[in-house]
């Protein structure tokens, strides 16, 4: 590679975790509305937001995820009735003590994203890539040896 | 090790288009545990499902990985095909490659790139699937209706028609509800009692339906099939089974003149004595003693009801019982109520009694009302000359004063009224201001074009913005006319508020206890707003009527029959088969600390002490276990679990750490 | 002190007792150690001085499971964690009896040996003791404030009242002079820069030794989350400074809303790393966001992460 | 005036009066509320549009916004939360401002907020009672 080439642009490696009745039909409504977001996203399912261990947010960050990102339901609207709200409370807390750490707020978010929301969806992720871009890549929490 | 088969589906072009699908299979080939990789032109056809099930045999795979359109589509689809080549259903994983990938993204190499991913995060999950059993459990073949109004009775008459035990629980003394109240009903002007009190004699004489009239839902739990509900059956202190109904108590009871207590199916235009029945039709026509405003009950003196009582029926020493109740499905019908107009102060309503409400004026218009059906100002109680009709108050509105839905009736109630006024008192003068007429129906709009046309009723595209008591007992009302760009200044002699409607109060009280979901608005959500329209998120829980959101008398008549059916359709079944996707306790790190239980919305985790034995430990202690059959599988406990105990099946700790770790390889 | 051995002495002869939990004399005269006394001859090398820092309400939990009853000296601040074990089922109260032991704070050893090499013996460290304690060392005797050498949790001082006794012995006296967040407020001032140079440069010390968790009353779990296989989370070598971040992050993360802020984390840690900053952080988001909370203060309340309000603050919002 | 500054005038008048003219659904409650109505060539329901429309001209040379007695009576009662009268009153101060009758001292502003008075009552006050 030549010196002078120029960087290839830094893309993101977000981690989102989706509640399979609201934010996951969000995600695949804004698929079948053909709106786009960048490919940086990858979404795994799960039943409800309150399932989402902090252990998950903390891995992820591990093993190099520059961004981590939670849908669920919106407050008052969990399939499960109180998930989210624990998932809130949980989260608020989790944030916070990163953040003290030095792990930028910008890393991490919750948004609540029915399943008839999806232009709410992409717009959430289009906006969240483009702050976590330009936070560059996270380096304070990684496993220097899952990467090479 | 899994003997894993991974299938790319073409899905004609949505998938092909932008996802190199031949890359994905080459490239998913050599991740651990795939032995067979292929691609096809849609998975989920015939041909398709065929080619999953020879490969199973073929190659005697062990797992699957469909990377398809998204699992909410196909996933049962593929679980069943799974199941005829004799795989569990659960070892099956599907990677969104369609609505999350191929759909969204332009660029083919980058699609590509995120297809492999998310098939590679599919396979790490496979590895760790382990066989789900889906578990039975028994229905009880008997239905409850919380509600005991239009929506309540059409539940429960078509439940007990297909042969099924129904109960009714209503809190007030009598069944019928709001439309008890009313006195025409549009769009065909029928009476409302006469088509509604024949069903509800039927309700009360039908040998399948028990009636719980004066009782309150205390507590549910179970699920669905097999929901315990405990029943408050309030004192009544008036025996059922001796009362006659021949109302003397009533017409004896001192309090009955002196016209202290408003009576509340009047909506306090006329007082009641503190023996009574809401009304002549009540079914059953047994009265209630109301203990807070008797004097016997105040004082200990008095007793003339039970003095008089012909048929010894007054019994002052009755007490609320609580009956438990096992039922298979139950049905909200809890109806609706208007808002309180304590802050449209604009309006006048607390300040002049002839500014009144559109339930109030179907009273005052109601032969059996407080007026015998004759229309007349409350104040002077002279027949009103002039009415204005004030439309949207408190609905459509953005601020916490009122709501921010359209109450979908108001447009045409107000349209009844005024052409029922018009046809008794054809030279009364009636304006209503409105801000759009709403008549979405089978001959609504017919309805309303004809009290403009054959009634010249004046309909003024506009709002009010004050309405002035006057000295002369007249009100002055301040509006716009919007189409003529001119203020309006009139006087009248009543002013009819259509108040938006809400759901009951201690709607939500029922719903948490159901464990249903609820809106901002305090209604009912359903389980999916186009397909699932009278079931709620939450198994073996119905919706019916105005629980659920505005609707008219036959939209309700029809939502009612369509949860009938739902509750038949799962009454009919011996065995529910429960979802296996449970969560799980290692008692090996259970520390029995309950936190697991604390945010359980279930109920689902108890405790109990147990021998635990593993290395370096062996003793008894507490620790958690989950009922299978009242997990839903939420998996709050799991990430509350202090030690990791708790994990859930199907959506594992270990599978979610490892989807984690192949996504961000 | 001899009052509280003739009266422990007392309650294991009559009966009421079958053992007593306390601190024992160690070699030194500035390290007495957590232990269980089964006959009253034994007592005679009970000892409770301003070194008897450790927080002995998570020995109750093996000795909940022991036949007869257990007398257990408890701190003020102690109770707070006794209640926390009650909430969470790990100790059985009819099985302990608690003698709430005044409290007029707790001795830093390293502060004390700062300047003072050689030391052969510190006295009036005793509850009654006087203002000052005296140090007797190779080099000649000296003179220090008992207050200049308190442990530093003792400065942001819970108070001192019990909150769950059977009885009290001795007088406390009151020893909070200092703003309990005031280090957290300054980490929280920082650039995401500087905190992360100031985590990293502490949590570089760590050693993985887990005595932070063996002593840590809110860590109570037979087997916990860092021997649980299914988070990969166990068995972290200190091979990079990576996993002491995730340690202690997990580690408070799962104490939130448990923890009593009773300091031993920090007391005991061989490298001297503040862990409290941790556990006070949890502690002043969850006042700030939830109201305030004291967990143990009431062994009915519900903790603030298994609670919730419809109006909660949304995450990433701060307040 | 040209698109760019009248998209910039239309946004001032929404960050002074912290309303969204696109939340009318113009039922006239205001029209039907309003003291002044008579006087008004711009009728209250019609303040929304002029913005929404962008023909902050018209609104800025209306009598209306000088008719305005700010009696509150639109904002109290605006089922939408558009109401009318601090838009107008955005539109007042939008004059005010380009005038440079400021008498307000900058550092005095935060004293005397109040989301609920317009801003229109603090100015005229002032202006009235400084001296």
């Amino acid at each position: 590679m030549s010196m002078n080439e120029e960087k290839t642009e830094f893309r993101p490696l977000i981690v989102a975790f989706c509640c399979n009745w609201c934010s996951y039909a969000g995600a695949d409504l804004a698929g079948s509305s053909r709106l786009s977001y960048p490919a940086d996203v990858k979404i795994i399912r799960v039943p409800c937001s309150g399932r989402v261990n902090p252990m998950f947010i903390l891995r992820a960050f591990e093993r190099g995820a520059d961004g981590v990102i939670i849908c669920g339901c919106h407050p008052g609207d969990c399939h499960y009735s109180t998930g989210n709200y624990y998932a809130r409370r949980r989260m608020t807390l989790l944030f916070s003590m990163l953040d003290y750490m030095g792990v930028e707020n910008g890393r991490t978010r919750v948004e609540w994203c029915s399943a008839a929301e999806g232009v709410k969806f992409s717009n959430t992720m289009n906006e969240f890539c483009e702050k976590v871009k330009s936070l560059g890549k996270s380096v304070r929490l990684g496993d220097i040896r899952c990467k090479d | 090790m899994q003997r894993i088969g991974v299938f790319v589906c073409h899905c004609g072009t949505n998938i092909a288009a932008t996802v190199d699908v031949k890359k994905v299979v080459e490239l998913v080939r050599f991740e651990p545990g795939v032995v067979f990789a292929d691609d096809y032109m849609y998975m989920c056809s015939e041909a398709g499902q065929e080619k999953i099930i020879a490969a199973i045999k073929e190659h005697d795979l062990t797992g699957l990985v469909i990377c398809s359109c998204s699992p909410r589509m196909h996933e049962k689809t593929f679980r069943a095909c799974a199941e005829k080549a004799g795989l569990n259903p659960y070892m099956v994983e599907v990677a969104n490659i369609r609505e999350q990938c191929s759909w969204i993204h332009k660029d083919r190499e980058e699609a590509t790139e995120k297809a492999v991913i998310l098939a590679r995060a599919a396979i790490a999950k496979v590895n760790l699937n382990t066989p789900l059993q889906e578990g039975e459990s028994p229905v009880t073949k008997r239905a409850l209706i919380i509600g005991g109004g239009i929506a309540g009775i059409q539940t429960a008459l078509d439940i007990a028609d297909a042969g099924y035990e129904v109960d009714i629980v209503e809190r007030e003394p009598s069944i019928g509800g709001r439309m008890s109240q009313f006195d025409k009903t549009f769009p065909t002007l029928d009476c409302a009692s006469c088509i509604l009190t024949p069903k509800m004699v039927e309700v009360n004489q039908h040998p399948n339906i028990t009636l719980y009239t004066y009782s309150e839902v205390e507590g549910v739990s179970g699920y669905v099939g097999n929901f315990d509900v405990k029943i408050r059956k309030k004192a009544r202190s008036v025996d059922m089974s001796a009362c006659t109904g021949c109302g003397e108590c009533q017409a004896k009871c001192p309090l009955g003149k002196m016209g202290k207590i408003p009576s509340e199916f009047d909506r306090g235009l006329r007082t009641r004595p503190a023996i009574y029945m809401p009304f002549a039709q009540a079914v059953p026509a047994v009265p209630v003693i109301d203990r807070e405003n008797c004097t016997y009950f105040k004082t200990g003196k008095c007793g003339v009801c039970a003095k008089i009582c012909p048929s010894k029926a007054v019994n002052y020493e009755q007490e609320d019982e609580i009956v438990t109740v096992k039922y298979g499905a139950i049905v909200v019908a809890t109806g609706f109520d208007i808002i309180n107009l304590d802050k449209f102060g604009e309006y006048a309503y607390n300040e002049s009694p002839d500014v009144i409400t559109s339930i109030e004026l179907e009273r005052l218009m109601n032969a059996s009302g407080p007026t015998g059906g004759h229309l007349e100002r409350m104040s002077d109680h002279k027949q009103p000359k002039d009415i204005v009709f004030i439309q949207c108050v408190g609905s459509r509105c953005d601020d916490e004063k009122g709501k921010p839905y359209c109450s979908k009736v108001c447009c045409m109630y107000t349209a009844k009224h005024a052409m029922l006024i018009k046809d008794h008192w054809p030279d009364t003068n009636i304006t209503v201001f409105y801000i759009d007429v709403r008549t979405p129906g089978k001959n609504f709009d017919e309805f309303y074009r004809r009290a403009v046309e054959q009634y010249h009723v004046n309909y003024v595209k506009g709002q009010v913005g004050k309405v002035i008591p006057q000295p002369d007992g007249s009100l002055l009302v301040q509006g716009v006319d919007l189409l003529d760009n001119k203020q309006i200044m009139k006087k009248t002699d009543m002013v009819v508020l259509a108040a938006a409607v809400e759901p009951n109060k201690g709607v939500r009280k029922i719903a948490t206890m159901l464990t249903a979901s609820i809106d901002n608005n305090d209604f009912l959500t359903e389980a999916h707003a186009k397909l699932r329209p009278v079931e709620s998120p939450t198994a073996g829980i119905f919706l019916s009527g105005m629980a659920q959101g505005p609707k008219d008398i036959p939209e309700t008549v029809s939502q009612a029959g369509a949860a009938a059916v739902k509750v038949v359709g799962l009454l009919a079944k011996d065995k529910l088969k429960t979802n296996p996707c449970t969560a799980k306790c290692d008692p090996m790190f259970c520390n029995g600390c309950s936190t697991c239980a604390n945010v359980c919305p279930y109920g689902a985790i108890t405790y109990e002490d147990q021998q635990v034995r593993g290395p370096g430990v062996n003793e008894t202690r507490r620790v958690a276990v989950v009922n299978n059959a009242l997990c839903q599988g939420c998996g709050a406990c799991t990430s509350a679990c202090p030690s990791g105990a708790m994990d859930l099946q199907g959506f594992s700790n270990r599978q979610i750490t490892t989807e984690v770790d192949s996504i961000c390889r | 002190m001899q009052g509280l051995i003739d009266r422990l002495t007392a309650l294991l002869s009559d009966g009421t007792v079958a053992r007593v939990i306390g601190w024992k004399k160690g070699d030194m005269a500035y390290n007495p150690e957590p232990h269980m006394f089964e006959t009253a001859e034994s007592l005679k090398d009970f000892v409770y001085d301003g070194f008897c820092g450790a927080n002995l309400s998570k020995m109750m939990i093996e000795a909940s499971k022991l036949e007869g009853k257990t007398a257990v000296c408890l701190k003020p601040c102690d109770t707070y964690s006794f209640n926390q074990l009650i909430r969470e089922h790990r100790v059985v109260r009819e099985n302990a009896y608690i003698i709430g032991v005044g409290c007029r704070g707790k001795l830093d050893i390293e502060k004390i040996k700062k300047g003072n090499k050689g030391i052969t013996s510190i006295s009036g460290t005793e509850l009654d003791g006087s203002d000052d304690i005296k140090i007797e060392t190779i080099y000649g005797d000296k003179n220090i404030s008992y207050k200049d050498a308190l442990l530093d949790r003792c400065h942001v001082c819970k108070g001192k009242d019990h909150m769950i006794f059977d009885e009290v012995w001795g007088e406390s006296k009151d020893t909070a002079d200092q703003e309990r967040f005031a280090e957290v407020e300054k980490i929280e001032a920082m650039t995401p820069e500087e905190k992360f140079a100031f985590f990293r440069n502490e949590l570089s010390k760590c050693i993985r030794c887990n005595a932070c968790r063996n002593v840590c009353p809110a860590c109570s779990c037979r087997k916990c989350i860092f021997d649980n296989t299914k988070f990969d989370a166990q068995q972290k070598a200190n091979v990079v400074s990576f996993e002491e971040r995730m340690f202690h992050i997990i580690r408070a993360f799962h104490v939130a809303g448990r923890c009593t802020d009773c300091g031993e984390c920090s007391r005991v840690c061989p490298e001297g790393i503040p862990l409290h900053l941790f556990n006070r952080k949890f502690i002043k988001d969850i006042d700030k966001f939830y109201g305030e909370f004291q967990a143990g203060k009431d062994p009915e309340a519900q903790s603030p992460l298994t609670d919730f309000t419809f109006e909660d603050i949304e995450p990433g919002e701060r307040g | 005036m040209t698109k760019q500054e009248i998209e910039k005038k239309v946004e001032l008048i929404k960050e002074i009066s912290g309303c969204d003219p696109y939340k009318c659904m113009k039922c006239g409650k205001c029209s039907g509320s309003c003291p002044a109505f008579n006087e008004m060539d711009v009728k209250p329901h019609q303040f929304a549009s002029y913005i929404v429309n962008g023909d902050i001209e018209s609104l800025v040379s209306s009598k209306s916004l000088w008719k305005c007695l700010t009696c509150l009576a639109c904002i109290e009662r605006c089922p939408r939360s558009v109401q009318p009268g601090k838009l107008i009153d955005a539109a007042r101060q939008l004059v005010e401002r380009e005038r440079g009758g400021d008498y307000l001292h900058a550092e005095d502003i935060p004293e005397l907020l109040d989301d609920d008075v317009p801003q229109q009552l603090l100015v005229s006050a002032y202006r009235r009672y400084r001296r």
